[in-house]
């Protein structure tokens, strides 16, 4: 059986949006974050009005049932990376993931002299909980080059990695590229030379499987919000060990083991890094929506993704005026380009009009556009729900786009 | 496609962008604003250069951003140096100064403008109100405007 | 017009669960988390189903259209507590609040022998975030003595209050006693001294006005799920000035100016606090919330759970074997008692039983607890949507908690 | 009120907790372990004295708990009496070590009872049986056994 595109597209509200007036949406926005299917909101609202309580704090039915199906969802989230629920830390999103990470081990581990190594193809988030952390313990942040066509400059990589290397950080998946980075190489490197590695896996998981034991990983992150699940919930992947040696990172209810003025204790990972009510309903809905993805099945998603990047990539490369940027052979369906020498934002106006819903600017990658010597880029990225004729459209306006300016 | 999309790009906004004719920045500026739209990583900076009276002796302005964004600055660049360097001085009376107040009035103005107010654009302004429509597309326009007043607001380089 | 709390019931689908079998739910746990009226559940579902977008970064219309949707909510809580807009920071929930403040504005301005005060009556939440920055800055956590009735010790206060004191960090209201603090007075005599006051209002909002500007208090946080809106979605209040002279906490996309390997500078606030992707829908669900509880009007609330604790007061009163903690005449409808000297727990169990659905334990208030010299109690709380009839239910259940306990 | 409260709070579990008959410390146990329940914070610590040659020369708990935690303290500290201290004395032979492996069974065997598997209740814990609708409760009744094998895993004390 084929991939139904359409009876998918159909358990999408958000898709039979018309803009300004009658435009049917093209959403080709799916990188910076997911429409939502019926199940995913449905599960919410359910759990809102039938079950609804806070967890792990009280012993009648609604709080014991609320609780079960909270850590649930713990068990179905390491199922899908293959982890242990234990290693399965609940963040609000990749950033928070990533900036426990950088404080709460960074602070026992980084001193002077270390290095932490990032890429300069890194979203912001990558970056900048980095950089906080080098500045506050004395440690510095290094910046693996990218070459013309978006893979990692390896050479570099092996170059810039060294002994005071503590922490390798980098993307799985470019999200203004659709580079996949060879992680599995990275890792064993970066393991040899006594390096832990943390995987921004953000865009990863949206678009293959993600096994952390395979890759033997240290630390992995993602977001729910891209995997057509709720926004406010995170996950961030650590090793048992890892995690149990760190100290917390947020303070309050729920992480402690006993708390008195003369000393507060504190419980096992992964509760000690859970400070506080959890976004409860988000968790359930994150639940959902990796139900639905292994229902659609990630396998399928992700070949329906790349032939329509195929299609899509073929069509721009007829098209002598369009720069792609990220045309290495590991792609996913995340395509950043130009169209002459326009600036993004004039052709993202026009295409808003014409009902092609992307994004244009830097895609939180600002050192990526200045590597790449361009101010901004537009982005357009195919999820689960996106056709052929999704693809077209995308043409059709940027026919227009050539129109209007010229 | 639809008549506000298209009275924008055919207005003279694309060529104003297009020729940047008054780029460049002020070796010898007093006074210097540059500005970020965080959201699309657009910059400009503006630079004045004032006489020791407060006139506009010249400006520049260099921007890495949209069409609008620098339509825009060419735009404003026009009205300062109409309104308080060379109009004035070709009159012999002796130029005004130019004062912070007055272009946060001129910001305030196309602000209106743009949030689809009745009031007409100011004279020289008028290509911005088919910006309205584009909400997104505003702060692309306000940038050189909101440069311009930190280098006022700046003291002397 | 009376107070129609069978309407509100009405709004309110979780009210409607019978638990083991056919036992009707009087739900008395509010203070650990509301349930969610219609409104909201629906507000987020339409979000969803017509408008999702991520925010602050597209230009197409979608984007416009939620970003619009998600800074109005920041005007209405805004509203809400009198703030100003960009006095207001979206966080996770209470907790995220009070360790942003504690990490960000904490590592800047506590040195060895500076002093933050809290209370006895704390939530854990406002004491481990405070634990933890004072060992790392070397300043000191003083605790204010709670008496016998629930009030705070204010001799203790300003006993304690001193030159070292460079922040006062008290709950509004405690979640255990239900007492409400002079917050006025504390306020007042902390800014004689310098002191700035940091006030955890998540159990006032709920049950009163707060009105940050007649306060004059320098930070306030609450949390979304107590106000009957989303789990996921939190406030934190900032004097902008406070605010602005703050570094950021977490690092990421959104909250940056410009990033780069030679510096990355930050946003102003409120954006400077907010990394990566926001948790969008529960905001808007939050939104619903604060129109909900306007709608209905927090005064008529606050009166009508009056009544209820009035009443309930009477009855355990009446019955000699209850002890009733926190007997201030400025109290909010949260009851803590126990029953003869049975533990809480046991109590709990056949109340659960009973349909009555409390908690027991030490509601996150541990040194509370110790102060009290009990170990644990039973907590009741009473919110917009209980009746006299749940009172009576709780009163039947303690009943039966007699007849088995013996 | 229904029949599953009714046996738990009938049976012999809350006077077992009420007598509390073998609570106490030992000024002279050779382990100690002491755990906590954050959910309530009920905490119990567990005393053992072994000989040299392991065997329980005495034993004795403290808990701010629960009936249920207390009644099973008391239902451990009866069985592990029995089991290896007076029981095997009294035949003569010397008395069996108490291994922590011993305990891992034990609490194993009591797990699965709670969970409601088909598995007996081990001798002399029968009363438990009751608890194991409560969900919420298990931990209440397992805590003195956590207790007891962070005793004996911990080095002497
Ligand atoms: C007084 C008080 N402070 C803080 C909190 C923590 O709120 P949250 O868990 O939403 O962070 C609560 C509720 O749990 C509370 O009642
Ligand atoms: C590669 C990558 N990392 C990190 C993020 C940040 O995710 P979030 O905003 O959910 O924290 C994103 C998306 O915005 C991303 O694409």
């Amino acid at each position: 059986m084929g991939y139904d595109v359409a009876a998918i597209r159909a358990q999408f509200p958000t898709l039979e949006r018309k803009i300004y007036g009658n435009k049917p949406l093209i959403f080709l926005d799916s990188a910076a974050s997911a429409q939502k299917p019926r199940a995913v909101t449905a599960a919410m609202t359910d759990f809102m009005d039938t079950t609804y309580s806070n967890v792990h704090r009280g012993i009648h039915a609604l709080s014991q049932e609320a609780t079960d199906a909270f850590e649930a969802v713990r068990g179905k989230v390491a199922g899908f990376m293959n982890a242990d629920e234990r290693e399965v830390v609940f963040t609000k999103n990749t950033t928070e993931g990533i900036n426990l990470v950088a404080q709460s081990w960074g602070r026992k581990n980084l001193s002077p002299g270390d290095e932490i190594l990032v890429t300069e193809l890194e979203h912001h988030a990558n970056i900048v909980p980095w950089q906080l952390i080098a500045e506050a313990t004395g440690a510095k942040v290094r910046a693996v080059a990218v070459l013309d066509d978006g893979a990692l400059d390896m050479d570099d990589f092996h170059a810039k990695l060294g002994p005071s290397t503590k922490m390798v950080a980098v993307a799985y998946v470019s999200n203004v590229l659709g580079t996949v980075l060879p992680v599995e190489d990275i890792i064993k490197a970066a393991h040899a030379q006594g390096a832990l590695v943390l995987l921004d896996a953000s865009q990863a998981v949206t678009h293959r499987r993600v096994d952390v034991k395979a890759l033997d990983v240290d630390f992995l992150v993602w977001t729910g919000h891209k995997l057509y699940g709720p926004t406010g919930i995170g996950v961030l992947f650590g090793k048992y060990d890892l995690l149990d040696a760190m100290p917390p990172f947020l303070g309050g209810g729920d992480m402690i083991d006993t708390v008195s003025f003369q000393g507060t204790t504190f419980r096992e990972p992964p509760y000690r890094f859970e400070a506080g009510t959890p976004a409860i309903v988000e968790t359930i809905g994150l639940g959902a929506a990796i139900d639905w993805v292994e229902t659609v099945g990630i396998e399928a998603i992700a070949a329906h993704e790349a032939d329509l990047l195929d299609y899509a990539m073929d069509q721009l490369a007829a098209a002598n005026d369009v720069t792609v940027f990220g045309t290495t052979p590991t792609k996913v369906s995340v395509l950043a380009f130009l169209l002459g020498d326009h600036h993004a934002h004039d052709v993202g106006t026009i295409l808003d009009r014409t009902g092609v819903a992307l994004r244009v600017g830097q895609h939180c990658a600002e050192p990526l556009h200045t590597r790449l010597g361009v101010h901004s880029t537009v982005r357009a990225s195919f999820a689960a729900y996106n056709s052929r004729a999704d693809v077209d459209g995308l043409l059709d306006g940027l026919s227009v786009c050539r129109e209007l300016l010229g | 496609m639809d008549a506000e999309t298209r009275t924008l790009f055919e207005s003279r906004l694309l060529s104003l962008a297009k020729a940047r004719a008054r780029e460049g920045r002020l070796p010898e500026a007093t006074h210097t604003g540059a500005v970020k739209n965080p959201f699309c990583g657009d910059e400009i900076a503006v630079d004045v250069k004032l006489s020791a009276q407060g006139a506009v002796v010249d400006l520049g302005y260099e921007a890495k951003a949209c069409s609008l964004c620098v339509a825009s600055a060419e735009l404003l660049s026009d009205w300062i140096d109409q309104v308080y360097s060379q109009a004035q001085s070709q009159e012999g009376g002796s130029p005004a100064p130019l004062q912070p107040e007055d272009l946060h009035a001129l910001a305030q103005a196309i602000d209106d403008v743009l949030k689809g107010g009745n009031a007409p654009a100011p004279d020289g302004f008028e290509a911005l109100v088919s910006v309205a429509p584009f909400r997104a597309r505003h702060k692309c326009v306000t940038l050189p405007f909101d440069a311009a007043i930190k280098a006022l607001e700046d003291k002397q380089t």
